[in-house]
């Protein structure tokens, strides 16, 4: 029987939780530069999280996803991305979008139950977070088919879980982007749960990089811990997307911290050790004793840049509490680009209600 | 026999665990039905008491969802399938209607589709965005389903109970807004509501309020808030949307000549549509005044900071019941 | 300016030539629409003049079809996307649902989707079992969508056109029936047609026939044959199905006092009862008849031996208007 | 970086389309038993076919999808599933249904419009054909899922084109079988188009097979015009999902020698010429060349064979053509296992119209 097939999957590590550089580095980790950047960004992505989950403990958010364990993925994919690349989010997403000038107080608008968290002139052309899993997949490649059609030197990135690698959505547009070698990077956020869910119940291939063996793309297994595997993987596959080289599927391997959402609680179907165990490879703690250790970072400025964090996200914790809600009729105006004539008695009604006085009137 | 006093998720939850208990095919399958018993509950314990090869825990996927059961459909077993909330339930949408639908039909019942989908559904809980829509009427339209909606504990339980029992596909629509919201004694006798009836909640002489799901709640406020002021209102909960019990909302109409249709889902095509049509077509010389609808708007269901604007409220219920009433 | 007389299909691909010559924005994907011109031939000719970036063969996947189109139109492209017939159209109901008809509400109109979904709907071709439903009620009903259906080649010009450079999605469906059921001449002008207007196809008083599709050309035929009995009948095709244009059905049924609704889908929340609610609503008082529907049954479209009793035809009309204008 | 996965697809061929033997011989490919019933009811499919596409053009059976070049792929599955195990077919698998028992002139019936062509009691478990695509796979795990549920020794088979392999069903489906190690097996007939889609645009995998990987289970590449190697693979892939092994994918590689359909010009979309060489290839000729030169079948067994299958589809056409068409109120009457109240008026409406004289009568 001829082979008529060989694939196989690397795992990219660089940095290990001990401390120990498990591959040689790359030139560009041996300096402070880009390493602190991320550094700081990951613990002003952590910091906004605490807030917003704060924030919906005390009843002023809706139900909120935490990014907590996202960090190492997150922020370089957010650093890495030019700005005329398009991000097509899901929905733990929030440090990548505030890396691409998001403000935090309209991140927040989002998760208070507000549409114009999604309308930013900050997120330019970038997808609104995606509700229905791996359905921002497929857009992703319609944006990258964009792209291609045009001829232009853009990249659509897009993220997931886990769990939405089970989604026909996922795989159909993974297939899409080998078949049309698509200018599309997919990340899949492995934390292991979906929901209470585990990795292994999703399914039963060893490694959910090998998806993108059956769609005939590169494909590679990362440590989502570790920012330089992060960042070399990306920078990869941004770089090929770019210059016609195709799609890549990146699996980066991390854990799911938090809870599902701030509605969800996970002791229900969780061991508490594995989480325990998790917590040892968490990428704050392992990018900070990097920095320690090469001398980038001391104590000194961390408090400092732990006080300013929580400026801004207090000042946008501030802002975000004094925003006054929408008026009843946005929720016409921007259904359409105009009005249909049908909807105006409707748009009428629901003004007349919302005033003083009226059935929905809301103090 | 226990007969305790329960929520509507906890109805659901006796009923499965009933029928579970009684007939060996009946089956689970979904999204976090297992460990975690189900975002909201209705399934917790049951993986537990019938294991792991009767309470499924499925892939991330619901088109699979729904193609999983219609496959031990037609094997004769019983699966109960939950689409974690109705906004998700659209990638199985083949399979409900191409498949669900038209097995027995397509087959001349050689094969049969005895599978429930379940769904909770509905605003009003400040969910975030696709987990507050109501869409019955999308399933409502296509023949060979029937599409049950239950507005109390001990109609969760009994009508359940007759899903699972039936022998043909049912989308079965929890109002999530009510899972917690009231308790009312429900004895686990495995007694099984009609499908092809309406429930008269509330007799009455000057008008006919026809609902389903959680807007009973404010249906059946109003009707009692109105007595106070001297109208009486006859409440019925269409419960069973499709196919649906023409009959009894006829009869109501014919005696009180006028009627208010309440949902929560949006105007254009909601149930609603249909009723007020028919009354239209088989009660006009009935009809006293204009059936008047009162729902959704026609609009994408806000985020939930503006949610409760979309919804009918009992102040607006009792508006259309009035005008209504004025209406010569 | 071409002036020629051709059929629907050929007005489609007309309509697609003349927009794409104008626009490069505008690009066409689906299943066989490249090199095969589509299975219907509604694309022929379109790869070859404009080149496999802008008319893409797809890989066989509805739900990529619709997400491709949402991704692309989010960029300011002009999507036209074939779902090749509607029965296929189901896994693409999330994108649809979900994503084009919420884009521009989802972001307060920062991002929008202005894509068009083409699909052939309707029986009577005797095609395979799938390719001969008419579920555009299910579209209809969700808020954000238009729904457009053409009932002659003009009006499938004049309209694609319309859809194409409508800033929002549009569900643009081909009763296929008539795709080449008869020729019209057809001006190249790139005129489009409203969007928000049913059009009076033929003037009448003593009732109203209301319809869309294919179904036109019986209702046409029925007021033809009733005229020589004396019985004068309005036509309205409805064309733009949502959102609907009642005030044009309402002023006609206001004048007439009576109406039949004619369609091809299953009766029950047919597009029909949206019409049938609103006139009962907004017009009582004008009725001198009960709102009648001639519809398909509300069961499964049989396979092709017996397609032609599930729908409506002449005779069927011709009773349903002599009934409602003995109704006192 | 540590290789995390590996992977490899075979290409499985015995006897080539020269006559040669690419690969050792399986013991019981040495004689005459199972090859001459397989080469019989390949001719019999095929005598099917033809007076199927006949009746087709003369207007007496509606489209019409033909088996033509598919003989070797379901033949083979016909004569290897047991009669306990369940066909979840795709719309070009009449061969298999016969073979299982369904007699020809319910097929007909099927395809002339009628769904009593779906209700045979051969059938017994069968599911009827599958109309949209890929959606089978999925209700072939479902029944797979119910032998595992109540323990039985079953297999569920389905089969679908290579243009199924983009549908998230199908790949949804592969993923649930590697997860659960569902008893099923994947026949994927990739006869290279779909309608007119050419197979290299539908997927950038340079195989199908490989989508076996993305979900972690079996899978192999066959040459789909050689009988020999369909049974050694399909008897593997049985044989262990019936032993609790779980599923397989087999690719099996074969040429759509027909239009799609009786619907579709293949003529619009594919080169004459990659016709012509797939007709080399076909697998009807390369059995009798075997059958043939080791003296287990001669030209008057192929005369009286052919005359034998000629009445018999003649007399199944007989049949067909003097089957009545159901009443009208079939429509109604399998609808629901009961007739709903609310449906009885129109089910007598239809009735009535049905009637001499009614608007829907026809003579
Ligand atoms: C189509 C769809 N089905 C179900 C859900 C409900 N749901 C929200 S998140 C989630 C789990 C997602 O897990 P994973 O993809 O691993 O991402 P994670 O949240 O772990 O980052 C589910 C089932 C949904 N949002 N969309
Ligand atoms: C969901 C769905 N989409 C589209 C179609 C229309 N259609 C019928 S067959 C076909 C091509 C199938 O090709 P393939 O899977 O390779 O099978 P083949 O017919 O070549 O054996 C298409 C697009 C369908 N039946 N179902
Ligand atoms: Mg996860
Ligand atoms: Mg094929």
């Amino acid at each position: 029987m001829d082979t008529v097939f060989e694939g196989q999957i690397l795992f990219r590590q660089y940095l290990t939780a001990q401390n120990e550089v498990s591959t040689e580095l790359p030139e560009w980790a041996r300096s402070a530069d880009w390493l602190t950047t991320c550094y700081r960004n990951m613990v002003l992505a952590r910091t906004m999280d605490n807030k917003a989950i704060a924030l919906q403990r005390t009843g002023q958010l809706g139900t909120y996803a935490s990014l907590l364990g996202s960090e190492a993925i997150d922020v370089p994919v957010g650093l890495l991305m030019q700005k005329e690349d398009v991000l097509i989010p899901y929905y733990r997403n929030h440090a990548i979008q505030m890396l691409r000038g998001t403000p935090i107080e309209e991140i927040l608008l989002y998760w208070g139950g507000d549409e114009r968290g999604n309308a930013s002139p900050g997120m330019g052309e970038d997808f609104p977070n995606a509700v229905p899993i791996a359905t921002q997949a497929m857009h992703a490649c319609g944006v990258a088919s964009a792209f291609r059609i045009r001829g232009e030197s853009r990249v659509a990135l897009t993220l997931c879980g886990d769990g939405a690698t089970s989604k026909g959505d996922f795989l159909e547009a993974l297939n899409v982007a080998g078949a049309w070698q698509l200018p599309v990077v997919f990340v899949v956020n492995n934390n292991q749960w979906a929901i209470s869910v585990p990795r292994n119940l999703q399914s039963g291939a060893p490694t959910l990089a090998q998806k993108a063996i059956g769609a005939g793309i590169r494909g590679e297994q990362v440590d989502g811990n570790d920012v330089i595997a992060m960042r070399e993987a990306l920078q990869l596959a941004l770089d090929r997307a770019r210059d016609g080289k195709g799609p890549t599927l990146i699996e980066a391997i991390s854990y799911r911290l938090s809870d599902h959402t701030t509605a969800d609680d996970a002791t229900r179907y969780r061991d508490n050790d594995e989480l325990k165990a998790a917590w040892e490879l968490e990428p704050i703690k392992r990018l900070r004793t990097y920095l320690h250790s090469n001398g980038w970072w001391d104590e000194t400025q961390e408090t400092l840049w732990q006080e300013e964090v929580n400026c801004m996200v207090q000042s946008a914790v501030d802002a975000y509490l004094d925003t006054p809600p929408q008026p009843i009729e946005s929720i016409f105006d921007h259904l359409y680009a105009e009005l249909p004539e049908s909807l105006r008695e409707q748009r009428d009604w629901a003004m007349v209600k919302a005033m003083k006085g009226g059935s929905h009137h809301e103090s | 026999m226990s007969h305790e006093t329960i929520t509507m998720v906890e109805a659901v939850n006796l009923a499965l665990a009933h029928e579970m208990e009684k007939d060996d095919s009946v089956v689970l399958l979904g999204e976090d039905v297992g460990t975690n018993g189900g975002v909201f509950r209705a399934t917790v314990g049951l993986k537990e008491r019938f294991g792991n090869r009767r309470v499924m825990d499925t892939p991330l996927a619901e088109a699979l969802i729904g193609g999983l059961a219609v496959g031990m459909a037609a094997q004769g077993l019983k699966p109960v399938a939950e689409i974690q909330f109705m906004g998700f339930v659209f990638p199985a949408m083949e399979h409900v209607i191409c498949h669900a639908a038209r097995l027995r039909n397509r087959t001349r019942s050689r094969l049969s589709c005895p599978m429930v989908l379940r769904a909770p559904f509905g605003g009003g809980i400040h969910a975030p965005e696709h987990h507050s829509e109501s869409t019955e009427s999308l399933f409502a339209h296509i023949p060979g389903l029937r599409v049950v909606i239950p507005s109390s504990p001990a109609r969760a339980y009994g009508l359940l109970l007759a899903a699972i029992r039936n022998p043909d596909p049912v989308i079965f629509l929890e109002p999530k807004r009510i899972y917690r919201a009231s308790k009312q004694p429900v004895e686990d006798n495995g007694v099984a509501l009609p499908l092809d009836t309406c429930f008269t909640l509330r007799e009455g002489s000057d008008l006919t309020l026809i609902s389903w799901g959680a807007m009973i709640k404010e249906t059946l406020e109003s009707a009692e808030e109105l007595a106070e002021e001297g109208i009486s209102c006859e409440v019925i909960d269409v419960a069973t949307i499709s196919p649906l019990d023409m009959d009894t909302i006829l009869a109501s109409v014919a005696k009180t000549g006028r009627c208010v249709i309440v949902h929560e889902a949006s105007r254009n095509l909601g149930v609603g549509a249909e009723i007020a049509a028919t009354i239209a077509e088989k009660g006009l010389l009935d009809l006293q005044a204009p059936p008047v609808r009162v729902t959704g708007y026609d609009t994408v269901m806000p985020y939930f900071r503006l949610e409760n604007h979309f919804m009918p409220n009992t102040a607006d219920i009792k508006d259309a019941v009035r005008q209504t009433l004025e209406f010569v």
